[in-house]
Order: structure tokens, then C-alpha cells, then sequence
């Protein structure tokens, strides 16, 4: 006998977590039964655990009670398995000798019958005692964090990301789809409740992109791949061709002026369609990169290698370069953000209020370009037909709300439609009826905002819109837009005649958000948008460590949220960053060497290629540093060989035997 | 003048939660009250209560508004408003489920033409098996408006004789049976 | 003599109590990590309400769950076993989801042929969004394995050896 | 003490084989011989029941039972052996984990009975007879041993010392165990006298197996052709090795036929058929479920596979409807 064996010493803290557990779960009776549990010192019931007193508790009698196993029943190990791991290292024991058993999330606040909930804590505390007997002494691996960050999409969430990182002397790529970052905001006329120009306070930002050292920015590219870990982070990005040299493109345009196509015939994306380009074209003035680009679908040269190539003719530069092929560029970083912004609803899913079917009714989209000074008509409420509104209809809750297009408020259609209103009122004189169901207006100014345009004359109908056509059952209806909609405050349905509807249409996720989802390795909620980590103590963090959330592809938010969420996710990652290591959660796998008899069967299973097959040895071995701790190979190993820390055979089989015990 | 002011003490918020549990009408607390439905029904023009008015006096536990409204009877049931709601509440059958309740109550509009043709419908089917439309329409005009004989008399003679209305009565093989197989329903 | 008749009375009672109406399953879970666990935390987050026959053992990923688990957790008393795991293709380790997936096609064959009912194993796909299916499987799980009524493994290897015990009598008296 | 110390063998519930393997030692059983006394072996020499029983409990040094416990009597005669044997050894597959005779446990007592009795298509048993426990004829009373419910291991009925696993158990492990035995440094109780790894370790096409396995078809060893000179698994043929554990020396895949896992699994599995199910299905290639379910048709029988030699005392140990 080497080495005596260590008597087994525990202590179990059963949390009340106020009323939460308590309310639920009989605490008393569960520390009772856990006190009556073999190899069971301590057993104790108490308020909230993880309080600083709560967890002094724990400290205090490892050091009294020489306790050498931690059980605390709690709430989730997602939430406060690092608290108590602190807090039984702080008592001079290893940290994982400590068991977390979730008796919240799990038990109290999902069932009905106390009886019940504490028969269940019971077994789990149960299971908990009889799995830290076979807990080992683990320590966690420390990795070097490579400084670079990477985020993805330039929208505002992503600008003010990757300005707070570089400022911060971080070096940040930054990769945008489109050709030009800016995002939805750069198309916004005005902005509520301020109302001071999206323009003039988005530029500036987007040229500092530009210009800081220690950005770089690569519009039209998308991430194609990732790879690594937390801190270490293999990226690989695509960079389409836009067959201009941005090296040498300057921004004159001159090449546009040249181009086959004398007439811009084209629509503009950054117009919604309603202004038009060329195939070459700079998407619009303040576009930056300031490049020009060339849509691969509409130029004649790429589409049929038959042009004149006025373009390149006409560059003094050489800079437009038919042969550019897609690139792909590999990059290092050591944290993520990403701002991959959202989609507006697209309105013909609605078909009761005729978009596409009626020419005067309008995205908020639309109208937001419409309204802009340097949008297709130069800030003028002109319709498509050439006239004047007179009176407009302005429909809340577009695609939100709805069980049949996306059940949730999209939170900023309130605002906007009533900033629209204001605009629309302000540009064209027309008398204006906003029809909401409810109006939301619960931010920093926008209650004022709202009874600043209930004194400006405009309409408030509540009642959400039924429908809106062309039907006229009156002669005041003769040429207009006919909205139907109960007015809910009259109690009566009425008819208004308009010429202008503007659909505030809601925010959605991207398309291709599960695509992004998967690329990232991280979550989306049942509407689509990414997942955070904790809705309140982690928002702006994903499951997966080192990759955070910044802006609308997190869920709908306005511009001052997303900035402020776009903070919030470069200072997680600059603490990532900064603090220059990641430690690693022990849990890997390990082949004992002597136990194994290099069947190979656990090679193929590695996604990670963790596992090697060392011809000298005629064994298997793993190699800890790629290994992220999935446990596949230990649950496939025939000859139960690989064991997983933290998760090893004896543990899990306690637990099982724990959870059963009265059985 | 009668008061337009109601008291609690009137309201039964347990019967709207009755109501709730009918099939089709699981989703009434789900309503936002944004009025689509209304908007939306093509007969909301005659009615005394929009749609959207009856669910929130279901909810509220108002029965005797809710139930002798005549909004219930003017329900033509084109689902309109079904389809648009965005809550995806079946309007449409929380005003059967109204129809239903007011007639075991018989707490509807007196003369009320909807549920005597109902009642009548289902009286004929049973005893003959077969709908009569001739039986029917006498027994509808004779219950819910009998001078409707003296302005309806020119149309109806026209039909008959024009062979669109049939004063036959035609019967089912073995009505007996089926009559007995109708009964417990009854009890029920 | 009469203490063991009374005994073999009493084990018929408990059970006959075992299957009648009373009868709770009991049912171990293993729950991923990224996906299920991290679900089942969201419906706690959300107040859902389901039944309190699950007990959840927390593994990092449905692929580490070996088939040992789910025989020993019948052997020790388990009515039902349940396993959740990430959508196919959301796999936190890209496919871990997939090798249970295969052995899971080839164990409920097995427990088939063993005589244990397919509603007691049960594996489904649930992300970490989805509190409310967290809620409706369990729930379901429970109903049908209620239906089935107790399995007892336990109780049964005891009951089958009791034609051991009756020699074990005999030997020890024939000893004395 | 110049008394040589005493051994037993005795035969339960099994082929004979391992009584077999013994013989087997050919000149070497002089050895043994010459180191102990055997003091009883019904399938070799005259001793009889009462022999052992007048012996004083513990006389024995060690007995190495064979067998799987399948009667009453078989039962009685291991408890009797238990109490008189210092070492209780259970010998080869049958005593060790039920063995073949364990796949018994798929099936009720009763489902059996008739089986054999009555419905097997070469019985003829028009009256339906029965064996009974007991019959009297003339005055004479015969008693006959009760048929279990279940077939069991040696240790699911009393505790056993030492393993020696095999079907049957080879010539070489049976010298290295007596020589263990008699050389006084005992391992520690329960061991399994035999290697800790799994087959595949000594396994001469072990370098054969490619790394990176992934299985289109299962193969039946008598439906198709197995290649010499490469791993029998990884050709798609249900090979044990990977869960089973050494000693053998690999000698039925030498003879080009599959390990059928008759050595159990190494201690630090509970259940070998489990793991071996979990390997081979981890290592499947299609994601699809109607192309995974396509690949397992391979393998119709998951228990008849995997549990070959180890149903008895696998985790679930029996069908659940048999008791």
C-alpha cells in the first residue's frame, strides 16, 4: 500500500436562491437527506449560495471540517460553475472537486408539486455526492490569445465594434459583404427621436474605418470557414472579385461616365430600386471603401467578353481588372464579433396591403430614401405615378406580431413609422394617419417624440390594418388607396382613402442566418436570430467562447442599442485579448497507453484529428491541444481505454447509480 | 335610457375561461386586440359588437353581451377573419361556439331567423332524413316572420311552379333508424 | 417458515403497487451540453411546466453517451431513458450527434429483442431554443411510459433469484 | 507439509470443452500432476459427491468450475465446491460469464421446456411428457434437478476467487494460472487471469486495419469471403477482438474466422456487448437513418452478436418477460 487511502469528506450547500428553489423545493428536507448520505460531513441549507457570504460558507468548512468533496445544489452550472469552483479553490482544494446540481432551471421552477420537485433534488443530490467521490484533482490548460479580432459585417454594430478595438490598439479585420459597409443605417434619411441626419454621424465613422491603422477592411467578402478555438481562431475569407484594383481605384468615377451603358438603367440597390446605376457604379457617394464596383450579372464584358471596355480605356490608373478572380484570404485572430445586421420583412408576404400590386404603397425602406436629400428624387414625396400625396397611411406592425410571418414587436417600427410621419409630413404637406396596435414608445425621448406628432396634426388610428385595395365604394374613394381597419378607440370599422401607404415593416434574421449560425458554431432562437449566451447576465456572449454578438443579428434593437451592444462586444473581447491566455475547461479525453490495444476504431471518430495512431508504439494517442473534449471517442472506445476528465465512466455511472438510488 | 356603465359584479371571467377550452377557441386569450378582424369581415357593417369587441367581452366574462349580440348570427362564416388574424385565432368558431351556448341558453335574439333555421334544419333531416326546402321555408316564415307569406307569396308560387321548389317531401329508407340513432345525441 | 411467507406477501404487495395507477416513471436523461441541457435550462428560464419524472445527467455531447449508460440505467431501476442531443448538422463538435445516432439505430433493435419497449428509449434533437420541446417530449415520454407501466429490472433480477435463495436455505441448513 | 496441495475440477452447465482444454495440456498435465493432488474430477476419475463432503471446508486449495449454473443441482454442487475450495475458480467462458448457454436467457424457462419437449420438429412426444422433479415408482423415489428460470454465472450464484476466461480457455493460460496459483503471490481477488487489453493488441493483421475505418455492409463469415491476410473487421465482418480481451493469442482469427469474443472484456467495461455495438456503429459511414438502418441489416441478431458469450451477465443479464 503506496499511498493510503483518502477518506472521503464532503460537504453539501443546499441554495434557497431566495424563494426561487425554496419556493418550490422542501431545502431543508434535501440537506437533511444529504446529511444522512455516506461519506457526507457537512450538510447545509442556505439562503443564496452564491453570495459572497454564501460562499465564504464553503470556505470556511473545508477549512473546519477538512472537507475534500463540494456538492452545492443551485441553479444551472451554465451560470455559477466557476463561482463555486472559486469558491472551493479559495478553500485551498482543488477546484474540481466541486459538483454543481442544478435544482433551478431543472426542478424548482419547472414543476408543480412540491412533493415532487424535492424527491427530485433529492435524487439529484443524490447522484451529485456519489459522483465527486471519483472526482480527480484537474487543472485547466492555459493557451496564448492571439491579439486580433475579427468582425463580421460593417453595418453600424460592426463599425463601432471594430473602431472601440482599434482605437484600443487592437488590430481588427473587418469583413462586409456588401460592397460597401454602412449597413441599413447609411440608406436612413434621419434618425429618431433626434432626428439629426444618419448620414452625418455615420460617415465620419465609416471613414475612420477607413483611415485606422489598424483596420483592415474587406468589403466584398464573406467569411468561408473557421476554424480553432477561443483565443485561436483560423479564418478563412473570400473576397469576391469586384474587378477594380482597390489599390489603385481612387473613387472619380470616371469609368462610371465611360461605361457602354449611357443610361444608368439599372436599380440601385442602396435606393431600394427606386433610383438606377450602371453595371459599373459606386453604390453611393459616401460608399467606402470608395471604390467602384462592377456587378458581375449586368456587365456585358463578364457576362459575354463582348465590350468595347470603355471603362478601362478610361482609367488613367489601370485600375479596373477584368481578370480578378476570388480570393481567398487566411487570417489569424483570437476573438469574434459578429454584426451581421438583419433583413427588412419583406412586404409582399403580406399580401392584404398590395405591395407590388399597388405602385403607391411603399416600404419604410423606400420612403426612408424617398425622404433623403440625397436619395432618387432628391427628398421629394413624389409617388411612382409622378403625383403628390395629399394624404398617407402609415401601417405599423408590418410582419410583426403575427403568427403567420414573425410572432415577435420588432421593436423600432413604432419609432420609424412615427419619425416617417413626421418626414413625410414635413416634405410633402400631406395630412398623414399612422394605424398601430399598440404604440411602443418606451425609449429615452420617444414618449416625448410621440406627443411631439400628436400636436403636429398627424392621425392615430389604433387598429391594425385589414386590408388596403383599390375598391371604390364612395365617391372620395375615386383614384385612391383604400384602407380598411377597425379604429378599435371608435369601436367601428372604417374606410380611409389615401394616396400613399408606407408599410412599416418589421426586422427578421437574414436568410442565410443558419448557414452563418453553423459557420460560427453558435445558436439561434426560435425566430432566427443568434443566440446570447445568458438573455441578461451574458447578452452579447454566444455558447461558444470568444465569439460575441453585437446588433441586429442578435434581435431587432434601434441604432443607440446596437452601438451600445456593439461596445459591449469589443470590451469582451478586448478582456479576452488582453488578459493574454484562455484557460481551457479540463475536460479532454486521454488514452492510457498501456490499456489500449491500438484498434484504431476511435481514429476516424476525431473531427479534430485529435487522435494519432503512433506506428512505433502500435497505439493510439490524443493529443490534448486539439482535443475539445466531446467524449465521442470514450463512449466508442470497445475496450474503455480513452477516459474524459471531468466526464469519466466511474462519474457518469455514479451519477446514474445516484439518480436511481431510491428506486 | 338605459346604463351604459358595467359592473364587475355582472361579469363571469370563469365563463370566458369556459369558452377557451371549446374546440376552436383555444387561442381567445391569445388576442392583442388590433381589430383585423373586424376590418377584415364583410358583414361587420350591420353588426352591433365588432368581432373584436365580442372576444374581449368573452374574455372579460360579459355573457349576456357576448351571448345575445347579434353579431353571433351575422357571422357568415367566410373565415376572413380566421385567415388574417395574426394570432391565429379561429374567430369563426368562437362565434359558433357563442351560437352554441346561446341556444342551450335560448338566450338569442327573439324571431331570430338563424337559429330557428337551424333548429328546423335539423328537425326535418331527423325525421325524414332528408331536408325538405319547401317544409323549410314555410316553417321558417311561420316562425320568425308570418307576414313574410303575404311579400314572399309572389316568388314562392313563381318557383313552384317553375319546378324550382318542390312541395314533395322525399324520405330516406328506414328514417325510424336513423331517427334512433339521432337520440342520444339529443341527451347529450 | 411463516416470516418467509409473509416476506413473499408483502414483495407481492409492493409489486402489485408498482403497477397500479400510482405508478411514476422514473426516467434518466442525458443531455447534451451546447444543445438539450442548455434547453432545458431556457424552459426553467421561461416557467415551463412539465413532469417531474427526468433526471438529467449532463454529458458535453450526445456522442459521449455509451450505451453502458443507457443498459445501466435500466439495470439500476430506469423505467425510460432519454437522450438529447443537437440537430443533426448543429452538432457543437460537428458531429458527435451522428455516432450516437448510430448506435441508438442498432440499441433500440436491441432492446426490442431483450424485451424492452421502444417507447422507453428515446432520442431526440433539441436545441438549445427550444424550452418548449424540452417540455413536450418530456411530457410525453412520461405519458407513454407510464402506459407501460414499471419496468423494475431491479426488482426483477431480485425476484428471479429467489430460486437462489430457496437453495441457499437448504445448503445453510444442511450445514448446521 | 509435505502434503501437495489439493485441487478439484467440476463441470456445470457447458459443452465439455473445457474439461477438453485441460487434457489438452498433454504432458504438462504430468506437471501439474506432480504439483497437486487432484482430489476430484468426474469426468476423469472415481471420486464421488460424499468424497467432497467429507472433506473439512477449505481443504481444497482451489477448484476450477466450469460451467454456466443452470439446475438446482449444478447449484448445490457450487455451493458445496465453495465451501471446501480455499479458491473458487471460475474456468472458461460458461462459469465466467454465462457463456453460450447464457443466450438461454433470451427465452423463458417455459418457452424452452416446450421448445424441446414439444415443438421441435424432431420430437416425438405424443403425450407430452415432461421431465418432473420428482417420480415414484415400485416404492422408489427419484429425485431429478429443477431447470432454473435463468441461466447464471459462477459469481451470480457465490463469490468467486479468480477467472480464468475462454471458450475454452487456452492450454497456456491454464499453466500460467496454476503456476500463479501455487507460486503463493496471489493477484488480488476477483482478477481475471488474463491480459488487460483487448485482442487486437496481439493480433497478428492488426497492422492490416486501416486508420480510418468506416463501415458500408456488415458481412457474414459464411455468406462471403474473408481475405487472409487483412483485418477482419475492417473487411466488414463482425470481429470482436476490439472488446474482447487478449490471451488467446489470437488463434480464431489465425484459423481466418472472426473473433467471436469468448475471452469477455477487459475489466473496465461493464458490458462488452454494449461497447462493442458502440464502436462499430460510431464507425458506420452513411449520416442518413434509412442508410444506417441499411448497413446494420448486416447484423440480424444484435444479441446473438455482441453478447455471445456474456448474456448472463451482461448489464440487462436476461430478456426482460423470461422472470
Amino acid at each position: 500500500m503506496s499511498k493510503p487511502v483518502e477518506e472521503i469528506r464532503i460537504g453539501v450547500y443546499v441554495c434557497h436562491c431566495g424563494t426561487n428553489i425554496a419556493g418550490m423545493v422542501d431545502v431543508k428536507n434535501v440537506a437533511d437527506f444529504a446529511s444522512r448520505l455516506p461519506g457526507v460531513t457537512v450538510s447545509r441549507e442556505y439562503k443564496y449560495m452564491c453570495s459572497d457570504p454564501g460562499q465564504e460558507l464553503i470556505r470556511q468548512d473545508i477549512k473546519e471540517h477538512r472537507l475534500n468533496r463540494i456538492v452545492v445544489a443551485s441553479c444551472s452550472p451554465l451560470l455559477h460553475e466557476e463561482t463555486f469552483r472559486a469558491a472551493t479553490a479559495k478553500g485551498g482544494l482543488n477546484p474540481f472537486f466541486f459538483h454543481l446540481v442544478n435544482i433551478r432551471e431543472h426542478d424548482s421552477w419547472v414543476h408543480e408539486n412540491r412533493q415532487d420537485a424535492t424527491a427530485k433534488a433529492n435524487a439529484l443530490v443524490h447522484a451529485a455526492v456519489e459522483r465527486v467521490r471519483s472526482h480527480k484533482a484537474l487543472t485547466k490548460k492555459q493557451v496564448p490569445v492571439n491579439p486580433a479580432v475579427l468582425v463580421v459585417g460593417g453595418g453600424i454594430a460592426g463599425i463601432h465594434a471594430a473602431l472601440t478595438l482599434a482605437n484600443a490598439g487592437k488590430k481588427v479585420y473587418l469583413v462586409e459583404r456588401e460592397p460597401t459597409i454602412g449597413g441599413h443605417m447609411a440608406k436612413f434619411d434621419k434618425t429618431f427621436p433626434t432626428l439629426d441626419c444618419a448620414a452625418c454621424i455615420l460617415t465620419p465613422k465609416m471613414s475612420s474605418v477607413k483611415s485606422h491603422k489598424n483596420i483592415t477592411l474587406w468589403s466584398y467578402s464573406e467569411v468561408s470557414r473557421i476554424e480553432g478555438y477561443v483565443g485561436n481562431f483560423e479564418v478563412t475569407v473570400r473576397r469576391q472579385p469586384r474587378y477594380v484594383r482597390e489599390d489603385l481605384c481612387v473613387g472619380c468615377m470616371e469609368c462610371i461616365d465611360a461605361c457602354v451603358f449611357k443610361e444608368a438603367k439599372f436599380p440601385n440597390e442602396f435606393d431600394e430600386g427606386l433610383g438606377k446605376r450602371k453595371p459599373i457604379y459606386v453604390p453611393f457617394p459616401q460608399a467606402t471603401p470608395k471604390v467602384a464596383v462592377i456587378d458581375p450579372d449586368r456587365c456585358l464584358n463578364v457576362k459575354t467578353g463582348k465590350c468595347k471596355k470603355s471603362c478601362v480605356a478610361s482609367c488613367d490608373r489601370g485600375a479596373i481588372d477584368f481578370t480578378q478572380k476570388p480570393e481567398d484570404r487566411q487570417i489569424k485572430v483570437g476573438a469574434v464579433v459578429v454584426a451581421t445586421g438583419f433583413k427588412a420583412f419583406d412586404a409582399k408576404r403580406s399580401p392584404q396591403y398590395g405591395y407590388g400590386v399597388y405602385p403607391n404603397v411603399y416600404t419604410s425602406l423606400e420612403v426612408e430614401r424617398l425622404v433623403n436629400a440625397s436619395g432618387p428624387t432628391s427628398g421629394e414625396v413624389v409617388l411612382r405615378d409622378g403625383r403628390h400625396p395629399k394624404t398617407v397611411g402609415i401601417i405599423h406592425c408590418v410582419g410583426s406580431r403575427e403568427e403567420h410571418t414573425n410572432r415577435w414587436c420588432s421593436r423600432v417600427c413604432c419609432m420609424y413609422s412615427l419619425k416617417l410621419a413626421h418626414l413625410v409630413k414635413e416634405h410633402s404637406g400631406a395630412e398623414v394617419f399612422n394605424f398601430y396596435i399598440d404604440m411602443r414608445t418606451p425609449g429615452k425621448s420617444f414618449e416625448e417624440f410621440y406627443q411631439k406628432l400628436l400636436k403636429e396634426g398627424v392621425h392615430f388610428v389604433r387598429g391594425k390594418v385589414a386590408e388596403v385595395n383599390d375598391w371604390v365604394l364612395d365617391p372620395s374613394e375615386q383614384g385612391k388607396l383604400v384602407i380598411r381597419v377597425e379604429d378599435t378607440l371608435l369601436g367601428t370599422v372604417r374606410r380611409i382613402p389615401v394616396d400613399m401607404v408606407v408599410l412599416g415593416v418589421g426586422l427578421e434574421p437574414h436568410a442565410d442566418a443558419q448557414e452563418v449560425r453553423r459557420l460560427f458554431n453558435i445558436s439561434c432562437g426560435t425566430e432566427g436570430f443568434f443566440l446570447e449566451r445568458h438573455p441578461k447576465l451574458a447578452p452579447v456572449n454566444t455558447f461558444t467562447d470568444g465569439i460575441f454578438l453585437a446588433g441586429c443579428c442578435q434581435g431587432p434593437k434601434d441604432i443607440p442599442d446596437t452601438v451600445a451592444q456593439a461596445g459591449a462586444a469589443a470590451a469582451e473581447a478586448l478582456a479576452l485579448i488582453d488578459s493574454g491566455h484562455v484557460e481551457l475547461e479540463p475536460n479532454t479525453a486521454y488514452i492510457v497507453e498501456e490499456e489500449c490495444s491500438g484498434c484504431k476504431s476511435c481514429v476516424p471518430l476525431c473531427p479534430y484529428k485529435a487522435i494519432s495512431y503512433v506506428e512505433d508504439k502500435k497505439k493510439a494517442v490524443i493529443n490534448e491541444a486539439l482535443c475539445k473534449g466531446c467524449g465521442t471517442c470514450v463512449g466508442a472506445c470497445p475496450s474503455s481505454s480513452i477516459k474524459q476528465n471531468l466526464f469519466e465512466d466511474e462519474q457518469v455511472f455514479s451519477e446514474i447509480r445516484g439518480v436511481l438510488a431510491d428506486v | 335610457m338605459e346604463r351604459q356603465i358595467r359592473y364587475q359584479r355582472e361579469a363571469r371571467p370563469a365563463w370566458g375561461a369556459e369558452i377557451a377550452k371549446l374546440p376552436g377557441c383555444e387561442r381567445l386569450y391569445s388576442c392583442i386586440q388590433c381589430g383585423t378582424c373586424s376590418g377584415t369581415c364583410p358583414m361587420s357593417l350591420y353588426m352591433d359588437y365588432t368581432p373584436r369587441r365580442v372576444i374581449a367581452l368573452i374574455r372579460e366574462g360579459f355573457y349576456k353581451d357576448a351571448l345575445s349580440c347579434r353579431t353571433i348570427w351575422l357571422c357568415a362564416s367566410c373565415y376572413s377573419c380566421s385567415s388574417r388574424c395574426p394570432q391565429d385565432i379561429k374567430v369563426t368558431d368562437i362565434m359558433y361556439a357563442l351560437k352554441r351556448e346561446a341556444i342551450k341558453r335560448k338566450v338569442y335574439p327573439s324571431r331570430f331567423p338563424t337559429p330557428v333555421l337551424a333548429r328546423e334544419f335539423y328537425r326535418l333531416v331527423k325525421m325524414f332524413g332528408r331536408n325538405s326546402e319547401f317544409l323549410l321555408v314555410f316553417l321558417l316564415t311561420l316562425k320568425t316572420n308570418p307576414l313574410g307569406f303575404l311579400t314572399m307569396a309572389r316568388t314562392g308560387i313563381a318557383l313552384l311552379l317553375t319546378g324550382r321548389l318542390s312541395p314533395k317531401v322525399e324520405m330516406i329508407r328506414d328514417a325510424a333508424r336513423l331517427r334512433k340513432a339521432l337520440e342520444p345525441k339529443e341527451v347529450a | 417458515m411463516a416470516g418467509a411467507m409473509l416476506n413473499l406477501i408483502m414483495e407481492n404487495q409492493t409489486s402489485t403497487n408498482g403497477t397500479a395507477s400510482g405508478f411514476e416513471p422514473r426516467i434518466v436523461a442525458f443531455f447534451c451540453n451546447w444543445c438539450t441541457y442548455t434547453a432545458a435550462d431556457l424552459a426553467g428560464v421561461s416557467r415551463l411546466k412539465y413532469a417531474a419524472n427526468v433526471r438529467v445527467v449532463r454529458v458535453m455531447c450526445s456522442g459521449r453517451v455509451d450505451p453502458q449508460f443507457i443498459l445501466d440505467a435500466f439495470a439500476k431501476g430506469a423505467d425510460g431513458v432519454l437522450i438529447g442531443g443537437c440537430h443533426p448538422g448543429d452538432c457543437h463538435y460537428i458531429e458527435g450527434n451522428y455516432k450516437l445516432l448510430r448506435r441508438v439505430r442498432l440499441l433500440h433493435r436491441m432492446l426490442r429483442d431483450m424485451g424492452i419497449e421502444d417507447d422507453r428509449f428515446r432520442l431526440e434533437w433539441i436545441s438549445a431554443a427550444e424550452g418548449e420541446k424540452v417540455k413536450t417530449v418530456i411530457n410525453d415520454m412520461v405519458e407513454k411510459v407510464r402506459k407501460l407501466g414499471p419496468l423494475q429490472l431491479p426488482q426483477r433480477f431480485r425476484d428471479g433469484d429467489k430460486e437462489l435463495e430457496g437453495e441457499q436455505l437448504k445448503a445453510e441448513a444442511a450445514h448446521v | 507439509m509435505s502434503e501437495k496441495p489439493k485441487v478439484g475440477f467440476y463441470w456445470c452447465a457447458s459443452c465439455g470443452g473445457c474439461e477438453e482444454s485441460v487434457v489438452d495440456l498433454a504432458e504438462g498435465i504430468l506437471d501439474v500432476v506432480k504439483a497437486v493432488d487432484i482430489v476430484f474430477w468426474p469426468v476423469a476419475m472415481d471420486f464421488k459427491r460424499k468424497d467432497v463432503e467429507a472433506m473439512p471446508d477449505g481443504a481444497i486449495l482451489a477448484t476450477l468450475l466450469n460451467g454456466a449454473v443452470r439446475s438446482g443441482e449444478q447449484e448445490e454442487m457450487v455451493r458445496l465446491l465453495r465451501r471446501k475450495s480455499k479458491l473458487l475458480i471460475a474456468y472458461g467462458s460458461c462459469a465466467h460469464t454465462g457463456g453460450i448457454p447464457g443466450l438461454a436467457n433470451q427465452f423463458s424457462r417455459e418457452e424452452i421446456l416446450k421448445f424441446v419437449y414439444q415443438e421441435s420438429p424432431s420430437t416425438a412426444n405424443e403425450k407430452n411428457t415432461r421431465p418432473q422433479t420428482r417420480f415414484a415408482e415400485e416404492g422408489r423415489e427419484t429425485h431429478l434437478p429443477e431447470l432454473h428460470q435463468v441461466v447464471r454465472s459462477l459469481d451470480q450464484v457465490v463469490e468467486v476467487d479468480y477467472y480464468l476466461p475462454g471458450c475454452p480457455p487456452t492450454p497456456n493460460l491454464l499453466k500460467n494460472a496454476l503456476g500463479v496459483l501455487l507460486s503463493g503471490k496471489l493477484p488480488p481477488k476477483g482478477a481475471v487471469l488474463a491480459p488487460e487489453t483487448a485482442l487486437c493488441n496481439e493480433c497478428p493483421r492488426k497492422d492490416s486495419k486501416p486508420q480510418d475505418v468506416a463501415f458500408k455492409e456488415f458481412k457474414r463469415p459464411h455468406l462471403a469471403r474473408i481475405e487472409t491476410d487483412k483485418c477482419i473487421l475492417a473487411q466488414g465482418f463482425m470481429c470482436m477482438g476490439p472488446a474482447t480481451r487478449a490471451g488467446c493469442g489470437a488463434q480464431c482469427v489465425q484459423g481466418n474466422m472472426p473473433c467471436t469474443g469468448c475471452f469477455g472484456a477487459t475489466s473496465r467495461v461493464r458490458d462488452q456487448g454494449a461497447k462493442m455495438l458502440s464502436s462499430v456503429c460510431s464507425n458506420i459511414d452513411p449520416k442518413e437513418e434509412p442508410e444506417i438502418d441499411k448497413v446494420l441489416e448486416g447484423i440480424p441478431d444484435p444479441v446473438g452478436t455482441f453478447y455471445r458469450y456474456g448474456l448472463a451477465r451482461s448489464l440487462l443479464r436476461r430478456k426482460v418477460s423470461t422472470v
